[in-house]
């Protein structure tokens, strides 16, 4: 046996997916460790690629209505959102009041259903499993009034161009401000079963630093961003609908890690209830559908919309031919440039960090890989 | 008394057979992983031997110190090692020569120190191995300088150890 | 609705004019440029893309923000199109630069933003387009190996052929991931 | 109760074996075998009415129903689980150690059914009484650490790499917990004076419920030192490291299927009751009934030690359904530079209090 003083000890390459508990979906790591820090970190997606690009540009605007849902599943009404209001823009069609308030009000909602997983997940990640079960309970709720006026309960086809399905259903006013009532004890009553623990803070706080700067060059936005300490929202920064005439925080911290993240997105759902509350108040009467040719065929011309999802910024941009069919749909996927910035975050962390890092960036793979 | 005496004995028998067995295990075993494994049975086996002389403390502090803790150990260190020196180690010997050697020193020193020793004359009773108060007060009484100087050698082994391991590490 | 709202209705079929600020610092370096829904966008070839980007980064008011970054395909020429931000606001630029479908070459952006990484690498893989100066533009979204540019509007799915050349991931890990010299050492055989 | 029918037994073997004229050893070697199988039938029982049970609760605490549809209040899941494990193939994978493969989960198994055999089940009711007399305590550390072996086993014969990482962070993590929560045990056997689990109870059976451990301050230490170090040694959340799912899949025991799957799960759940009787010996009495000696219920004490287990056992799950994980650093940090100081104080407390309370 020959001393080797350079040899230090053996890196190991691990594949961390595409099967893996943790990845949030078929995401696979190429990982190279040192015990248990990490040296390395290689995302490798493409998994769940479905050309949802490509079949935009063989199906007419209606028919592409539906797959907008699938892409990032976990928020389908800000999806719809997004290219509705894209494809209603090319049109040069403005929706009635009341469709606007009622759209974002069920973004709000998908808002907190959202968050709500990514929540648990997080809870998953670190090992904490009842808060998960926890967030799914609140989320049903959610669900369930979705199912009441959409007939969906995940890929909802609720927005239409020009409009909505159907006006919102009976009872399901009460039924949300029901929900609104309740829900901030459960979000305090998470507060102290997960944020407040100090297993999880010490696992969490100072962990997947991810410096204002990085996060600038890397494109990354959403609550991702705004635990960085930068305060970009575009609901703010670029309001759409009714948005300017409704009184929110942007919630932000300056940590940049895990932690800031997490309270950032638990800050985040009870400003969104804050504002559920104000459309719950104001929701005008009126009509919800504006009448749309029934061939749409939108002059030559292309728009770039952008929205602020759950996950961050949602852009579509979009390009007509004249045709019936879009020329060109491209998704700025927030997850993707999300994503991207995950190996920086993970510089000198733990294998277990890797989890944790992976779940506060709140990733949907149908998101990343479209 | 006889039975008691038959029953002794057949345990004696089976647990010197498992530490033979064992120890061919661990001398020709190809893999060091293996080998070392091996050594769990061995060692359980004199843990027996203690067992059967109803030396009760000795048989659990075997087991904890010897089969829980460096088995373990020596388990740990081949996993790591086999990982640093790429090849892994082959379990077979360099040095026939020595190793013959040292054995055969070894051996002879046993034999001639089991011809020396009177058993005959001596009662297990008196020599307090299975009594855990009887071996206390020994170590901190009679024994407590050879104790002292005992950890002061093993803290001098752990702070070696670690001063090794970090100029190790900072050399990378 | 408010002041801040993007005035987008009436106009994305009809362009209007550049503003005078971006005529004045582009102008030279652009082939045309317009302002469509109140977004301004700006042609350029791929020569000019760098300088051009530069300078507007150089603004007092910097467009230093990259969001987006895709690929049109117009027939004839295949179009990367950046998506560049007022800092974190509501203003935006879209930077268009036109390659010839023949030779698709355009200089990397990778050295300004991190973001380029991904989806330079995306366009390159779906359009074709060679991005000169990528770190390394292996196909990220498809599959090793995977034959000719899905988004390009002629690509056809031949089903005589196979989709897929051999990979050589399968065929070889360790020479590509770079991985440890050998995989056995780690448990027993 | 136990020790009559063991008695009648015997007495009933020593006369058969003297008719026949076999030498009466024989009685005790198949007492040993009685005592073994009744123990090993015992773990089973036990691992299957504790994963039920750890189902059932963690249902309840996270507001959902948990097993419900086989049997009523689905009673018969975990044993039709534990049929439907003994069906499935055994996979050893590709390039696999096959035998250490196959020798982890036995292993494993074994050594934690060896735990049990110095319980004292009710009042002389130990199956290893000699050993028990002399080293009951120190024989089933000795033999909890052990349980590191299979893991290490397992975990390097898979030929996985999470089942490496696993089975050294398995390892690593028992062999520094052991330290604290021998600091602990040796507190009880200070106060006791001796290594015997039988005198621990027998001290603690004179006033019922008031003459527990558990109400000495100065054991209050070693009380919370030993649920924690104990609940790292049987790998249970916060201290699941080595088999962390969201991290490592499974750990160790990620390449096992059918029935040395089943071993590994079942003898994690028989040393996960050996803690919970362990910490009901050393601190809450044993078998001893909480309301004095003799016991005026007359409740068999084997009940009582079941019962006081079953608490001890519940208060864990309790934990794990509540809390996250610990890091592995964290977990290393916490055993040397917290645990291991405080076991030094309190045994420190523990001596002085030997000494003059």
């Amino acid at each position: 046996m020959t001393w080797d003083p350079t040899c230090v000890t053996e890196e190991l390459v691990v594949n961390m997916g595409p099967q893996h508990p943790s990845t949030h979906g078929v995401l696979r790591l190429i990982l190279r460790l040192d015990g248990e820090r990490v040296l390395e970190v290689r995302p490798d997606i493409g998994f769940l690629h479905s050309s949802l690009e490509k079949i935009a540009e063989r199906l007419d605007y209606r028919q592409y209505l539906p797959y907008t849902d699938r892409y990032d599943y976990l928020c389908a009404m800000a999806n719809e959102l997004a290219y509705v209001r894209a494809v209603e823009s090319l049109l040069g069609v403005e929706p009635t009041p009341r469709c606007q308030w009622i759209r974002v009000m069920m973004a709000e909602m998908n808002r907190i259903a959202s968050h709500l997983v990514y929540y648990g997940a997080l809870g998953m990640d670190t090992g904490a499993t009842t808060v998960f079960l926890y967030c799914f309970r609140e989320r049903e709720r959610i669900l369930q009034l979705f199912e009441d006026a959409s007939g969906q309960r995940l890929l909802y086809h609720y927005f239409r161009i020009g409009g909505l399905r159907n006006d919102l259903p009976p009872g399901f006013c009460e039924g949300l401000r029901s929900f609104l009532d309740e829900f901030p004890r459960r979000v305090a009553e998470y507060d102290a079963l997960l944020t407040r623990n100090r297993i999880f803070r010490s696992r969490t706080e100072g962990v997947g630093y991810l410096s204002p700067e990085a996060a600038l060059s890397y494109g990354v936005t959403g609550p991702t961003l705004r635990g960085s300490g930068v305060s970009y929202d575009l609901r703010r920064a670029a309001p759409y609908y009714v948005y300017p005439e409704l009184e929110f925080d942007v919630p932000t911290r300056p940590e940049g890690d895990v932690m800031a993240r997490h309270l950032v997105r638990q800050e985040e759902m009870l400003q969104s209830v804050h504002l559920l509350h104000q459309c719950l108040d104001r929701l005008p009467p009126g009509e919800i559908n504006v009448k749309v040719p029934r061939k749409l065929k939108p002059d030559p011309g292309e728009i770039y919309v952008r929205i602020e999802s759950p996950r961050g910024e949602l852009g579509v941009y979009l390009i007509s031919d004249g045709s019936e069919k879009p020329y060109r749909l491209h998704w700025r996927a927030p997850s993707f440039h999300n994503l991207q910035a995950y190996p920086e975050m993970c510089q000198g962390a733990y294998v277990a960090d890797l989890v944790a890092i992976l779940g506060s960036l709140d990733i949907i793979l149908g998101d990343v890989d479209r | 008394m006889s039975d008691v005496q038959i029953f002794a004995d057949l345990a004696f028998y089976l647990v010197a057979a498992l530490i033979l067995v064992s120890a061919l295990g661990v001398l020709f075993a190809r893999r060091v992983l293996h080998a070392a494994l091996a050594l769990l049975p061995c060692l359980l086996g004199i843990a027996g031997l203690y067992a059967v002389l109803a030396a009760h403390f000795m048989f659990a502090v075997q087991i904890l110190i010897y089969a829980g803790a460096i088995t373990v150990l020596i388990l740990f260190a081949v996993m790591m090692l086999q990982r640093i020196l790429g090849g892994g180690i082959l379990a077979g010997s360099h040095n026939p020569l020595v190793g013959l050697l040292a054995a055969g020193t070894m051996f002879l020193a046993l034999v001639a120190a089991l011809l020396m020793t009177d058993f005959a004359g001596q009662d297990p009773g008196s020599l307090g191995v299975g009594n855990a108060a009887q071996l206390g007060q020994a170590l901190l009484t009679r024994e407590v300088l050879a104790f002292e100087a005992l950890s002061v050698v093993i803290l001098a082994a752990i702070i070696g150890a670690i001063v090794i391991a970090r100029t190790r590490a900072e050399g990378e | 609705m408010s002041e801040g709202q993007e005035q987008q209705i009436a106009s994305v079929s009809s362009p209007e004019p550049l503003s005078a600020e971006l005529q004045e610092i582009a102008g030279d370096l652009t082939t045309g440029g317009c302002v469509r829904a109140g977004r301004p966008e700006l042609l350029t070839t791929p020569e000019n893309l760098l300088p051009l980007l530069n300078r507007l980064h150089e603004l007092p008011e910097p467009y230093s923000r990259l969001t987006d970054l895709c690929g049109v395909d117009w027939g004839d020429r295949v179009q990367v199109v950046y998506a560049l931000c007022r800092g974190y606001g509501a203003e935006m630029v879209l930077v268009k630069v036109d390659l010839p479908r023949a030779q698709a070459e355009v200089p990397t952006v990778t050295g300004l933003w991190q973001l380029a990484f991904w989806p330079e690498r995306e366009v390159a893989e779906m359009f074709g387009v060679t991005f000169v100066g990528h770190p390394n533009c292996e196909h990220l979204l498809l599959p090793e190996g995977f034959v000719g540019y899905p988004l390009l509007k002629d690509y056809e799915y031949d089903r005589s052929n196979p989709l897929l050349s051999p990979d050589p991931l399968r065929e070889d890990p360790d020479a590509v991931l770079g991985g440890p010299p050998s995989e056995d050492e780690t448990g027993a055989s | 109760m136990l020790s009559f029918i063991a008695n009648w037994l015997r007495d009933l073997l020593t006369a058969w074996f003297q008719a026949w004229h076999v030498p009466l050893v024989f009685v005790d070697i198949l007492a040993w075998i009685v005592g073994g199988v009744a123990i090993l039938i015992l773990v089973m029982v036990v691992a299957l009415v504790f994963i039920y049970l750890e189902r059932k609760i963690s249902g309840y605490i996270q507001s959902r129903l948990g097993p419900e549809r086989v049997g009523p209040w689905g009673i018969f899941q975990t044993a039709m689980d534990a049929l439907k494990l003994l069906q499935k193939e055994d996979i050893v994978p590709a390039g696999a150690d096959k035998i250490l493969h196959t020798l982890g989960p036995i292993a494993f198994f074994v050594v934690g059914l060896l735990g049990y055999l110095v319980i004292p089940w009710e009042e002389g009711g130990t199956i290893a009484r000699m050993v028990d007399a002399h080293v009951g305590v120190l024989y089933v550390l000795a033999f909890g650490s052990l349980s590191v072996i299979g893991i290490l086993m397992g975990g390097w014969g898979s030929n996985n790499k999470w089942s490496l990482l696993g089975a050294l962070r398995g390892a690593a993590q028992m062999i520094s917990y052991e330290v604290p929560m021998l600091l602990a045990v040796v507190c009880v056997v200070l106060l006791a004076g001796s290594l015997s689990l039988s005198t621990i109870v027998d001290q603690q059976k004179t006033l019922g419920l008031l003459s527990w451990n558990l109400w000495r301050p100065w054991l209050w230490l070693p009380v919370i030192l030993y649920l924690i170090a104990a609940t790292a040694e049987v790998n249970r959340t916060p201290f699941d490291l080595p088999e962390a799912e969201s991290e490592l899949v499974a750990g160790y025991h990620t390449e096992y299927s059918g029935m040395k799957f089943a071993f590994f799960f079942l003898a994690e759940y028989g040393n996960f009751f050996l803690v919970g009787l362990i910490f009901s010996v050393l601190f809450l009495g044993g078998w001893s009934s909480p309301f004095g000696y003799p016991d005026p219920l007359r409740i068999p004490g084997v009940i009582w030690l079941l019962g006081k287990a079953t608490v001890t056992v519940f208060f864990l799950m309790w934990v794990r359904w509540t809390l996250p994980r610990l890091r592995v650093d964290q977990l290393m940090s916490l055993c040397w530079k917290v645990l291991l100081p405080v076991g030094f104080l309190s045994l420190l407390i523990a001596g002085t209090a030997a000494l003059y309370v």
